[in-house]
């Protein structure tokens, strides 16, 4: 059975469903007690969905390209490659690949018999087309262009097979490609411009966009010509068993609770911590997803005093005892990270003793730095100048919860006598500071699939800015042999010489205390009492809607 | 005023007053001081007022928090008064075309509801409590300058300003004796309904993440923060958010007492 | 004949004040009763308590309304009493009449028992008609404010009379109308009586009452100190109380004659006017938007004498005073002040001599800055603006309170807590504070209950004659005119039309609308 | 003044209120820091490239002198032309057709709400005793100093979590509305309380209203035909105010509630530096000001005649 990729973890974790379809390791839902897990499947029936992020400006993830656009994208689009529960990068849409010797020519042979939504074929030439519309600048690609970045051409062999040109060899392509960022859309669909294809994009996925209103809802019905890429024998039909989705945006955390409790929503994300623990008390069940990429981090800005004295960095880091406030604000949710890397990637090392708190070390480290006097107001100064640290921090990305760490960050930080002044900003003016380099510490989620995000967020590259002012090396670090290490470790062919190349790569940046980590990127969704099958995600930890019903 | 009405709004006052200038009097604690052991406390004897999700004591945020809610409501009415005052007296007195100039533009201002406005000024100029103050201030500008204008008018044209007419007073002590403090008197109520709206909008601001910056124990910022943990932590939200009611409150009252109407506000 | 209302031992409450205690009347068919007291003597409380509406508790031997025992009746039982056997008809006809509502429907309001819109309709319009209002079916869809005074004070008869009530309350029904109104009102109250309906008159001042009443009863702080048949009692009155009220009607009292108990005979010794007079008014004009409200007037004030300007409201008496005080620009003419010119003149040029000219208003509260105590007005007019602190004027200040007799303990009041009475001699002593030669005096007791109407016009008599004070006085009411003024213009469409001494203009008018405004003035002594 | 030049002046006052909004906007803009092609394209966060830059400076004469540019917007205006939003890629106009319909809809039922809620109050403490006036009192003004998102809040915990009652968003039906409009009414409720009590005691105390039951008519007649008039007339002028405020407060409920509408569409518009729709909307809700108190005045004209003049 090809579906064996798709498999289910459960932290509870009895009997897999024969029908379920887990495919990322480390997601785990806990189902509803009550709920028999051999249910069977009823058809009918629309999900609500309420998010808690803010409405997508376009619902093409190739256009910006940010996580709530892949939560919803991941209904309608699917990737040519996604990953399976041992964290192995599968085909989906594909059916094989291979790469030269020289890994510079990729060649993708894609499934037969699939069809758009829009009833046109999947051939080879759609990777051509979605991969040029990456590329393109009008599109305004951002991650997906990344994703992307060392494909020089498409060549389509015949009608399912494509030869893709690199520029130099990249072992993460077919993770890049396994993200919804890079998902497949109907070329045709691609053609008719960007302002309508924003509105609905045409994809592959169990179920297709039917309208989208504006600040109320995306309505998603079921693609009744769905052809599912790989062969389940559970399944009588192929196509989802729910009518559709209405997948709402209800940014107010309290209200979105309320509404799953008084089961106006089935499901929603970015559940509070505080709600997650009492939701399953009141049997609401619980889909934990960590994201994959890079942990949820603080980067200490190297390029400016006073960070640019790594004594200082692991000073403020040392002073810091995170541990107490990390249990105490996210309820157990979040186990702590000693790691740059997700807990959900394999190739991830974790150091946990530079971390640990030593106020009398900070202390001395500072003294010795020529930080030892102190203000009236107990801040550490040198040369007339405070110990101050800028820290913007985007209301979009950081929870409450987060929000509230970062307040006991700086209360602790004031003790050891550094004064943290935080900034809460909005999404396009906490950009606009990092752009203008008006930080000191800055806490930049990036999700994507495999180890190779070191290379976005540490490689020296990364600190020259796009033409748009962004750049992700928000630590700024620029170190050349970590930049020959993460080079070689993106383009070798051998798995344990990469493995080995990005374990050096993150000591070098974890030793020289150039971010905190803090946990994993947090994907929690809380779900009704009627949802089941719950659990599948893409390889970014998007949930999948295709498998779940509801019992009612 | 009633004798009682006037002895409870003076100790309001004076109480208000005395938790803004000594907070610490009341809550000698640090309202910054966290403890995530701590965290989520409910009301009992160390923390009358339960902790909040850093441990701190939402009591001693209560009372050192006064200072700032108080000062973005007074600055910002303050500022509101100042315009108003500048443009309903010169609205008032001026000459018809200038007058209906005035008035077309206190209308433009009014036209934009508060807190619209706030968000006007906001997207120009970025978050934060100087231009919270400023949107609050000037949203509720038009309002007394509408009042000042139409205080100064009936005045102006009043028996009392006829009779100094006649008894021979000049412009300059007819304006002075008369027009201004007689003009300025019901202001005084509506500054204390002005202070107590003014608290709420700003509250308003900062739950939309637009306002005082944490960990800043401003009442609307604690009350927005509190609102997040309303299931688990009634107490984070309950306590400032009487604090923002109670004020206002109190303040209705003065300004009722003072013998202020509502419409202006 | 039995009586349609028959009240005995009534006392009316509220809380723990008594207001009306002891009162007995009858009323019977084809009788007008008059309820004569002054404010606050119980009149209106004990009127409306045979509607059932007094507010306060009642308790009485008897109190019959038409038969029913008006203790024991529910609201609903008197609401069919209400209206449709005794009606009421208020004072102040602007405040009566619903200011929203069309006066038709205030009519038809009372009309429940008719069925049909149309007809209810119909009846309202009829009734309009009845009472002398010209095209009723337009009237009928005005609002009060719409309509003139007199077409209002007839809708407000008309939603009284609409059912023929028996009994007729007319509660102050011609208080602060001129002499037109009044008389207008009276017409229709007679026309009531004589129909062989009872009329209940309540109203403060026995000049009018002496008009219609058949009968008088007297109330003085809740009691009836004298009741008795309308001749006698005005003739002969028994109660000192009585006695104090007639007197004080100014009506062919002649000038200087003390109207109230308290003031001592003056001296009724002047000089002559002579030298310039001291107000000279030249062919004033003043018209706004096209209203001509002034036209041509002329007169002057010689010196320590009193001008007495009468007319009808609108009739452009008021706007003559502003012109006269410099208050408002004249079109046409000129105003001079003891021979300096002084209208139309710069303000800062005519400063000086405006210390030689006063006024007096009808609201003397709306001339005081609610924020000065009694003392600090006369402080400030003393020391023309420079201080409003008692310490340094206190002789002055004093002597002030003395010459218009207020009790020197009310020196750090607040006008809004002094009465009318202390009010207007408040105003006066300021208006006095500058020695001024010529007051001008608007409606000065228009406000006044009669008893407190007398002692200022008592004051100002004394006023006048010891210091010499011209004063314009100007009046609706003819009697206080005739009462006060060595000369009298009789004002009419912004015009005078009518001028001379008070005794030849008040007994041989020429004008014939001054002698239809005579038709009104109440006779009888 | 006739009917007819009051509603011209009106008109023409509207235009020029309009008119200052809009150029007190065009100067805002100007004063922003940095590059307007840049916050045209939703600041410094989109990550605009450089040739989408130069399109925008392209489309909005952004080349031009600044007069031309002026007169540019100005022209714009006045054919409705009001652009095209760059975080929602649709024309203002079309999208303010879809939010308008349902802030208006919430701010009149809230309106509506505080009027019954106010007028019922209102004729309530008439009757109440010492105790029921203070307590009233109080409520009252209690209700008018809750700020609106922590009321939504409570409001949703009480009657949506733990009772169960109302949903907490729309749902469809009519029943999502209930707990946003009560909470915008309730703040708005207390303070048309104050009003209408006042002037609903003044009336009551008139002498037309002892007129009226000198007639006959029954207490609860003087109070529907008299008292409710005289009440409704201050609320009435304060309208313009109260819908203003209402609009105010929609912003902080639809946040609350996660409902589509004005105050949501600003809040984004602000936060995305969408200064097409930012000036929209204040135009659009300038533009409704304007029309309520017109309403508002027409109403008062017809209903006192004599009383509006100032």
């Amino acid at each position: 059975m090809q579906r064996t990729i798709r498999t289910r973890r459960l932290v509870t974790g009895t009997v897999a469903l024969p029908l379920a379809a887990a495919l990322l390791a480390g997601c785990s839902a806990s189902a509803p007690g009550e709920q028999a897990q051999d249910t069977a499947p009823v058809i009918g029936g629309t999900l609500v969905y309420a998010s808690g992020d803010a409405e997508p400006t376009c619902l093409d993830p190739h256009v910006g390209g940010n996580y709530p656009q892949a939560l919803v994208a991941s209904q309608y689009l699917e990737s040519l490659f996604t990953k399976d529960a041992a964290g192995q990068i599968v085909p989906w849409l594909a059916e094989s690949t291979e790469l030269s010797e020289d890994g510079l020519t990729r060649t993708i042979t894609l499934r037969d018999g699939i069809t758009f939504h829009d009833g046109s074929k999947l051939t080879s030439e759609a990777i051509k087309a979605n991969i040029e519309h990456l590329q393109n600048p009008d599109t305004k690609s951002s991650t997906g262009y990344l994703a992307v970045g060392k494909v020089l051409q498409v060549e389509p062999v015949d009608e399912l097979t494509a030869e893709l040109q690199l520029s130099a060899p990249d072992n993460a392509l077919l993770e890049s490609l396994s993200m919804p960022w890079s998902a497949i859309q109907s070329p045709d669909a691609l053609k008719r411009g960007q302002a309508v294809n924003c509105e609905a994009p045409v994809g592959t996925g169990p179920f297709k966009v039917e309208s989208w209103q504006h600040q109320q809802a995306v309505n998603l019905v079921r693609y009744e010509d769905y052809v599912l890429p790989a062969q389940d024998a559970g399944r009588e039909r192929d196509t989802a068993y729910l009518d559709g989705i209405t997948w709402r945006f209800i940014p107010e955390a309290a209200t979105r609770y309320a509404a799953l409790q008084s089961g106006e929503v089935h499901v929603i994300d970015n559940a509070q911590p505080d709600t997650i623990a009492s939701a399953e008390g009141a049997g609401l069940g619980h889909l934990d997803a960590p994201r994959p990429g890079a942990s949820n981090r603080i980067e200490l800005n190297s390029s400016k005093a006073p960070f640019d004295d790594a004594a200082v960095r692991e000073a403020f880091i040392r002073s810091l005892d995170v541990n107490a406030g990390i249990d105490s604000l996210f309820f157990g949710t979040a186990p702590r990270s000693y790691s740059l890397l997700s807990s959900v990637e394999p190739l991830g090392i974790a150091q946990e003793q530079l971390f640990s708190p030593d106020a009398a070390k900070a202390a001395q480290l500072l003294d010795d730095a020529g930080w030892g006097e102190r203000d009236a107001e107990g801040y550490r100064v040198k040369d007339g100048q405070r110990l101050s640290l800028d820290f913007p921090v985007s209301t979009n990305q950081s929870v409450p919860a987060e929000q509230s760490l970062f307040e006991q960050i700086q209360a602790s930080a004031k003790e050891a006598g550094f004064e943290v002044r935080i900034q809460l900003l909005d999404l396009s003016s906490w950009y606009g500071a990092l752009a203008e380099h008006k930080y000191n510490m800055v806490s930049a989620p990036y999700t994507k699939v495999g180890p190779s995000v070191l290379q976005v967020i540490f490689h020296s590259d990364s600190t020259t800015p796009a033409p748009s002012g962004y750049f992700a090396n928000n630590a700024q670090v620029t170190d050349d042999e970590l930049d020959d290490l993460l080079t070689r470790a993106g383009q070798t062919n051998d798995a344990a010489e990469r493995e080995q190349l990005y374990a050096q790569a993150q000591r070098i940046v974890l030793e020289g205390h150039y971010v905190l980590p803090l946990y994993d990127q947090q994907n929690h969704f809380l779900y009704g009492k009627d949802v089941a099958g719950m659990g599948a995600t893409t390889a970014v930890s998007s949930p999948i809607y295709y498998d779940v019903f509801l019992t009612n | 005023m009633s004798r009682w009405a006037r002895i409870g709004s003076t100790l309001f006052v004076l109480l208000l007053l005395l938790v803004a200038l000594v907070p610490g009097w009341l809550a000698p604690g640090d309202p910054l001081a966290i403890d995530p052991a701590e965290a989520f406390q409910s009301p009992s004897p160390a923390h009358p007022m339960g902790t909040d999700e850093s441990g701190r004591d939402v009591l001693t945020r209560v009372v050192h928090g006064a200072r700032d809610s108080l000062v973005i409501g007074i600055a910002a009415t303050a500022l509101g008064m100042g315009v108003a005052i500048v443009l309903g007296t010169a609205a008032a007195l001026s000459p018809r075309w200038l007058d209906a100039g005035i008035l077309r533009l206190l209308e433009a201002l009014y036209a934009i509801p508060s807190l619209l406005m706030a968000l006007l000024i906001i997207a120009f100029t970025g978050p934060g409590v100087g231009p919270a103050i400023v949107a609050v201030g000037l949203s509720t500008a038009p309002g007394y300058a509408r009042l000042v204008r139409s205080q100064i008018r009936t005045l102006r044209h009043s028996e009392m300003l006829q009779a100094a007419t006649v008894l021979g007073r000049g412009t300059l002590l007819r304006v002075r004796n008369h027009l201004v403090p007689n003009a300025l008197r019901p202001l005084l109520a509506l500054i204390t309904l002005g202070v107590g709206q003014a608290v709420i909008w700003a509250s308003a601001l900062s739950f939309l993440g637009l306002g005082t910056p944490p960990p800043a124990p401003e009442w609307g910022a604690m009350l927005a923060a509190g609102r997040t943990y309303l299931h688990l932590a009634w107490w984070m939200s309950l306590f400032p958010g009487l604090a923002i009611v109670v004020v206002a409150a109190g303040a209705t009252m003065i300004g009722r007492a003072l013998g202020g109407k509502v419409n202006a506000a | 004949m039995s009586a349609l209302i028959s009240v005995q031992d009534l006392s009316i409450g509220f809380a723990s004040d008594t207001v009306v205690q002891g009162v007995s009347f009858e009323l019977h068919a084809g009788q007008c009763l008059a309820l004569v007291g002054e404010s606050g003597s119980g009149k209106s409380v004990t009127a409306r308590s045979l509607l059932g509406l007094s507010g306060g508790s009642v308790a009485a031997k008897r109190l019959s309304v038409l038969g029913s025992d008006g203790r024991k009746l529910s609201d609903r039982q008197w609401r069919a009493i209400r209206g449709r056997q005794v009606a009421m008809v208020l004072q102040d006809a602007l405040m009566s009449l619903d200011p929203l509502r069309p006066v038709g429907r205030e009519i038809t309001d009372a009309l429940p028992h008719l069925r049909s819109r149309a007809e209810r309709r119909r009846r309202a319009e009829a009734i309009l008609g009845e009472v002398g209002m010209d095209d009723p079916a337009r009237r009928a869809k005005q609002r009060s404010p719409e309509l003139s005074g007199g077409m209002r004070q007839r809708a407000l008869i008309a939603q009284a009379l609409v059912n023929d009530p028996l009994v007729v309350i007319a509660d102050e029904a011609t208080t602060a109308l001129d002499a037109q109104l009044t008389a207008l009102v009276l017409e229709q109250l007679r026309a009531i009586k004589e129909s062989g309906r009872a009329v209940l008159m309540i109203s403060h001042d026995l000049a009018q009452v002496a008009q219609l009443a058949d009968r008088i009863a007297v109330m003085r702080a809740g009691r009836i100190v004298e009741t008795g048949p309308a001749a006698r009692v005005l003739s002969d009155p028994q109660h000192e109380y009585t006695r104090t009220l007639l007197r004080a009607v100014p009506s062919g009292v002649p000038r200087f004659t003390p109207l109230s108990v308290t003031e001592r005979h003056l001296p009724v010794e002047r000089a002559e006017p002579s030298g310039t007079p001291a107000l000279v008014a030249t062919n004033l004009g003043k018209s706004f938007s096209g209203h001509q409200a002034v036209d041509s007037v002329s007169f002057d004030v010689p010196r320590g004498q009193t001008l007495g300007i009468v007319g009808e409201s609108g009739s452009g008496k008021t706007t003559t005073a502003r012109l006269v005080l410099g208050l408002q620009r004249p079109d046409s003419g000129s105003v001079s002040l003891l021979g300096e010119h002084f209208a139309p003149r710069r303000e800062s040029a005519r400063r000086a001599l405006r210390q030689g000219l006063g006024a007096i208003y009808q609201n003397p509260l709306g001339s005081f800055d609610p924020r000065y105590t009694a003392g600090a007005l006369l402080a400030d007019a003393l020391s023309r603006g420079r201080t409003r602190r008692v310490a340094g004027y206190r002789a002055q200040v004093s002597g002030l309170l003395e010459q218009v007799e207020l009790d020197p303990g009310l020196i750090d009041q607040y006008p809004s807590q002094l009465s009318g009475g202390q009010r207007q001699r408040l105003a006066i002593a300021r208006a006095l504070a500058p020695q001024p030669a010529v007051l001008v005096l608007d409606e000065p007791v228009s406000a006044l209950d009669v008893s407190i109407q007398a002692t200022i016009l008592d004051l100002l008599d004394r006023i006048q004659l010891e210091t010499g004070t011209s004063y314009l006085f100007i009046s609706h009411d003819l009697s206080v005119i005739e009462h006060m003024s060595d000369t009298v213009a009789v004002m009419h469409r912004g015009r005078f039309v009518e001028t001379g001494p008070t005794a030849k203009v008040f007994g041989d008018p020429q004008h014939q609308y001054t002698r239809r405004l005579l038709t009104a003035l109440p006779r009888f002594r | 003044m006739g009917t007819l030049r009051w509603a011209a002046g009106r008109v023409g006052g509207a235009l020029v209120v309009l008119w200052l909004v809009a150029t007190a906007i065009f100067i805002g803009v100007r004063l922003i820091p940095g590059d307007p092609a840049e916050a045209i394209m939703g600041g410094p966060g989109s990550q605009a490239s450089a040739e989408a830059l130069a399109a925008a400076r392209a489309d909005y004469g952004l080349d031009e002198p600044l007069r031309v540019q002026y007169l540019m917007f100005l022209g714009k205006l006045l054919r409705l032309d009001f652009g095209t939003s760059y975080a929602l890629r649709d024309p203002v106009l079309g999208i303010m057709g879809q939010v308008l319909p349902q802030t208006i809809v919430l701010s009149l039922l809230a309106l509506l709400l505080a009027w019954v809620l106010a007028l019922v109050f209102a004729a309530a403490s008439l009757r109440a005793t010492r105790v029921g006036a203070v307590l009233g009192n109080a409520v009252e003004i209690i209700a008018a100093a809750v700020p609106h998102f922590w009321l939504g809040a409570v409001l949703i915990m009480v009657f949506s979590s733990t009772l169960g009652w109302l949903p907490a968003v729309d749902n469809g039906t009519g029943a999502g509305l209930v707990l946003p409009v009560l909470t915008l009414a309730l703040p708005l409720a207390g303070f048309l309380t104050q009003l209408m009590r006042d002037s609903l005691s003044t009336a009551l105390a008139s002498p037309f209203s002892l007129a009226a039951r000198a007639r006959g008519d029954s207490r609860l007649q003087v109070f529907w035909r008299h008292g409710l008039r005289h009440a409704a007339l201050p609320a009435l002028g304060m309208t313009g105010w109260a819908f203003s405020s209402l609009l105010s407060g929609a912003v902080v409920v639809e946040a609350v509630f996660a409902r589509p509408g004005l105050g949501r569409a600003l809040l984004s518009a602000v936060l995305s530096r969408d200064i097409p729709m930012v000036t929209g909307i204040a135009l659009f809700s300038a533009a409704i000001y304007m029309v309520v108190m017109a309403l508002t005045e027409g109403i008062e004209r017809a209903l006192h005649p004599a009383g509006v003049d100032s």
